[in-house]
């Protein structure tokens, strides 16, 4: 399987950290200057969501932004737009929904899709509504143009399911932490180190995400043995707050670049414990 | 096709969260074990309950005065008979039951109009299951009836305000409770639509209906019809009408959508003002299926309309995409008003108040009458007194054909 | 009796004008060839479109959640299955069917909750024939969807302006209708009260009821029935029913009538806040017979009472108070407040809603489970659709045990 | 079987004039000075209603009368006073429904209101809810006391019911002259006519009613062979103006008398004509 260098290098450090906004939340200028502020905050990959009209993955706050961004214009050709204009160096990997992958160049199925997307630099890919029984073509075509596919692993993945992903998956495997849809949490789910202890097998790095909120909870899941953190939800919802109370964009971006790295520095806080004591690290954590 | 068919030609699959693939391999376990292969007796007493508590076998009966109009024999199957006034308990007992089977204890289910949810509602109390139904909140506003007859039955009803507020919406809500409660919730889906095993699941549920027709034909009539229309939103009381028919090559099989107020889209409002996905959809992806959609140009998912809140769906089911791609079934669609004079003309001449989504199959027959064969079955696929404040509202706003002046009686 | 029951003991008769007794014996002699004689094979097509335009034979089904309640075993007969949503379509359909055949041009019906009137309504739609009903212009507005139906179905809505606008004097109007128009008029009564022949003819036409319900009980649970309970307005449901097993003594036979608020009557306002003329009326002739009736010590007809409409009439049919007379009936009855609380608890328990009407039935057995036998057979006469608004209008009121906060949805 | 000679006398005259009114509308006291004034306008019977709570055999004339006797306290005990209380001379005849006829007394069947009606010097009863088949007590107790039974023979009635009738009326046979309930028409039934040939071999007085307005109805009806006329909502609606129209008692009472005196010329009128020619007389008289 072909895989994309960019996200193996940003993996490469002691912690990563990939936070994920939706491009063109509220707007698409306001939403060029907060992702480049996750990338002055520490982030080591950025997750862009491209807008789907029924986004049945994701709880409230982003579909929020969701709502936000397509009222603002936001469409497959803009994102690409978008993506070109971004002023970032970290690897840029395209959240989205498999229908808008699929009708991209007239129904040809995913490959035009994908070639675009190579061609202006995007990493990879994560399509919450493609399990791995679909995954095939798209898979395909991310091996043609040198791209990623990242897979999410549920907590009830188990037995068959882990190997068909794992002979799929490349760039990051996504562990979710908990059951259910994105959105902050007030505590860590005691999933996490079971989720990861499946995986220890694995040699693609492994980066939990689902309820992460504070550079607490991004220190308990390295310490529990993540490679990675990913936080959305708690990043958008400062993107919203920012909207509802017409805040300065700058102002804004300062508060995201600021969260950024507290997230960051809490994962790298969870990588220097020792990997032996993680799992009690893990539950000393919660509840918060 | 697979046993479990998957795939229906293209169409079909299971595009869902990672998270719920583990419940949908244990529910396609559960559906081969004990729909198809009738494990610990499952298809017997699914059949037992639908017969006590649902009231089948349901007559096909014959309508004097549509025959008489139309010069042929038309029969009606009555499906508006069921427990609960819609085709709709086939499949929501099939479901319920088979949850039981699996050990679940919870059922979640997403309603439009409010007949699934009604049906479910019922299942669910009749065996003892906690049932919670996720519900547009315009549509819980539109549907007061239906809202209360669920509460009643002892489910939650939780208002979705996303979106619209109607069923994409609802359906969407539903998958994200399965997706977080998945390990003890079972999740009703009201059509066959959804990823794979539900199409052909919820297909097998309500297939009772043309193998019951199928019979009844032929002692009635001395042979098969020549016509089965049956109106389609998602498609399950369609399926159910014509599944046991697909294999009769000279029956002709009919679904009629909704034409709503036309055709035409409007990309920019991202509204189609329909719900003809099989006429006029194109394929795409959506709530765990491949199918005919509509969508826009970049595949974001329409708002659909329909005068009837059962059809008024942007997406319909994989095996009907498939069925009218390979030219088994002929896919029609008939507009607001035809639809409106439909639903009066059969209460008039038949006694018999149809559903507004039902309706749709009736204008079909009045605008096609020289399509017809010999001997036509309508799959009545329930009853109207869900809609009789609607069509008080839609008539007023119209000159319906042949419409009796409903109001005028009051002071 | 004779074969035509005229009188039942001391009740019945034919206490009518002059003007309507010849059409009484026309009636009674087309009762007597028709339906006792199946001549033209009368009841032979009666029963053919129960079948297939009514959807019988009907299910018994074992109550599973009430069996458990009760520790015995609770069967349901499903008559709110019937088309059209009650047991009335028995009666209306054999009525009306009967008009034809006796070459009669014009229904004419009174209604009190609209059941019979939508159940006559189509009837005459589904039979070809005109049909006006008579409604108390209150019961017209407190009955909105009812009244919609029956216009829907082509028939008149003549509203009663006279006395309190409710049963009685749509009964009393119809009569004044007949008795203008007798010659080529059929009046469809809507329960086994008036003149003879209909108390008979009427309990005839319902009496598949417990035709049926006989056979299924001894198929379901070997043997007969040890209590069958039903609810008793004017008697129709009830003696349908009930008819049977009359003649089968170990069984025992429970007509629970609607105790409205109070037992006590209030002679100067010239109301009974009940409707229990079986327990609590006297001996009295009205709407054409003798029979127990709710009156004041001149003979003056109270107004009756009760929470649900189809039980709110002042009188009963004759062959049930002379059954009551004769011990072999068990006259009952149950307040507003508990048959409101079984309405619920019927809805929550088993999924099925309930008539207000069927709620009293129900009732009974909640406050009366150590009278139950091995086996109970409860008659479900209708379906609580029509009730929804009423049920929650009344249950915000009050405080009802295990009733759901309907309303707490909508926002 | 018993007759009342007073009823037998009201007819011997050329054509007997027989007016309605409901005791005690829309007061007692109003309605005592009503029907005396029916007297005074040449009344030969006066059948006097008591008001039933559900009167079927009523149009809606008689049915508002009826609720305003009710609704002024009328009731079987008074209503025997009313009678008490009168001041006329002509026969009686009390108009009701059995129910209050069977009530009276403890459930004792007709036989106490007949005794009380006699023992006040009423003369008979018409009950229009009474059939032939279902008369027989009350005809039992009319006898007893010496009082008639009239019945009613509707268009419909024929062959043996007619018979039926014959067998058990007394007094005058009250001839509908159509179908329906009570209540002032603008024309006379031409069933009239062929109503009455039928009952031409009958030896008891012919009254016809239903529907009779005016004077010039009067005469038609007589003219076709009828021994006497009977007239209830066409007075019952002048009652019904005068309470309306708040108009003084004896002014309504004034009106009442003259009605009644063009009711009973125009009978007398119609007896003065060529019986042979009375067919064509009534055809004539229609439509008004
Ligand atoms: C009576 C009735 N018919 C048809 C439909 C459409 O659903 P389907 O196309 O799945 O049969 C509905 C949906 O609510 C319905 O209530
Ligand atoms: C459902 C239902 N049950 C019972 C009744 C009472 O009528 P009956 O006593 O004649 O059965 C009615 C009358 O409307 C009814 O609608």
């Amino acid at each position: 399987m072909a895989e994309n260098e960019a996200l193996n290098e940003a993996f490469a450090g002691d912690a990563a950290f990939v936070p994920y906004l939706a491009a063109g939340d509220p707007s698409y200028e306001a939403s060029l200057e907060y992702v480049e502020a996750l990338e002055r905050g520490g982030a080591d990959v950025i997750e862009l969501g491209l807008p789907f009209s029924e986004p049945i993955a994701e709880g409230s706050t982003i579909q929020e932004a969701v709502v936000r961004s397509l009222e603002g214009g936001m469409t497959p050709e803009r994102f690409f737009e978008f993506v070109d204009d971004l002023d970032v160096d970290v690897p840029l990997v395209c959240m989205t929904y498999y229908n808008l992958i699929y009708q991209y160049g007239d129904d040809e199925g995913p490959r035009p899709f994908v070639e675009k997307a190579a061609s202006l630099g995007l990493s990879g890919f994560v399509v919450p509504d493609l399990p791995a029984e679909e995954a095939g073509p798209l898979r395909e075509a991310c091996d043609e143009f040198g791209l990623d596919l990242v897979f999410i692993v549920a907590p009830t993945t188990a037995g068959d399911r882990l190997k068909r992903i794992m002979d799929q998956v490349s760039g990051y495997v996504y562990v979710q932490a908990r059951l259910g849809v994105t959105g902050a949490k007030d505590d860590v789910s005691d999933q996490t180190g079971a989720s990861l202890s499946r995986l220890r097998e694995w040699d693609v790095p492994k980066a939990v995400g689902f309820g992460i909120k504070t550079g607490e909870h991004a220190r308990a899941v390295v310490a529990a043995g993540a490679d990675g953190v990913i936080v959305g939800s708690a990043l958008v919802d400062i993107v919203a707050e920012g909207h509802e109370a017409d805040t300065p964009v700058a102002e804004t971006a300062e508060r995201l670049e600021s969260k950024t790295h507290e997230l960051k520095q809490g994962a790298l806080a969870g990588a220097g414990e020792d990997p032996e004591s993680r799992g009690e690290s893990l539950a000393e954590s919660e509840p918060t | 096709m697979t046993a479990t068919d998957v795939k229906f030609g293209e169409y079909g699959g299971q595009y869902v969260p990672e998270a719920l693939m583990p419940a949908i391999e244990e529910l396609t376990d559960a559906y081969e074990r004990y729909v198809l292969e009738n494990e610990d007796g499952f298809m017997d007493e699914f059949r037992q309950r639908l017969r006590d508590f649902g009231g089948r076998p349901l007559p096909l009966q014959r309508a004097d005065h549509l025959s008489e109009r139309y010069d042929t024999e038309v029969y009606l199957k009555r499906e508006d008979l069921l427990h609960g006034g819609a085709h709709k308990l086939n499949n929501a007992l099939g479901q319920v039951l088979l949850a039981k089977y699996m050990g679940k204890e919870r059922i979640i289910a997403e309603t439009g109009a409010g007949q699934h949810g009604t049906a479910t509602a019922m299942a669910a109390a009749h065996l003892g299951l906690p049932c919670e139904i996720y519900m547009g909140e315009r549509d819980i506003n539109r549907q007061r009836p239906n809202v209360f007859r669920m509460k009643l039955n002892g489910s939650e009803v939780n208002p979705v305000t996303t979106g619209r507020g109607t069923l994409k919406e609802a359906i969407s809500e539903t998958m994200r409770d399965w997706a977080t409660n998945v390990e003890d919730t079972h999740y009703v889906i009201g059509s066959i639509v959804g990823p794979a095993p539900f199409p052909a699941m919820v297909r097998d549920f309500h297939a009772v209906i043309s193998e019951e027709a199928r019979e009844q034909c032929k002692e009635q009539t001395g042979g098969l019809p020549d016509t089965v229309v049956a109106c389609a939103g998602g498609g399950s009381n369609t399926m159910g009408a014509f599944a046991n028919f697909v294999e009769d090559a000279d029956t002709e099989l009919v679904a009629v959508e909704a034409g709503g107020s036309s055709l035409d889209v409007d990309e920019a409002a991202g509204v189609a003002p329909n719900s003809a996905s099989l006429s006029t959809g194109d394929e795409g992806v959506l709530h765990g299926a491949r199918t005919k959609l509509l969508q826009d140009g970049d595949g974001q998912i329409l708002e659909s309309h329909s005068i009837s809140s059962g059809l008024d769906y942007a997406g319909v089911g994989p095996e009907l995409a498939h069925l009218v791609d390979e030219g088994r079934v002929r896919a029609a669609n008939v507009d607001d008003d035809a639809a409106l004079a439909a639903f009066h003309r059969l209460s008039r001449l038949e006694g018999i108040i149809p559903a507004l989504e039902t309706a749709h199959a009736f204008g079909w027959m009045e605008e096609n009458p020289d399509e017809l064969g010999d001997v036509t079955i309508v799959n009545v696929s329930g009853r109207g007194d869900k809609d009789l404040e609607s069509v008080i509202e839609e008539t007023e706003k119209r000159d319906v054909e042949g419409a009796v002046d409903v109001g005028e009686v009051f002071r």
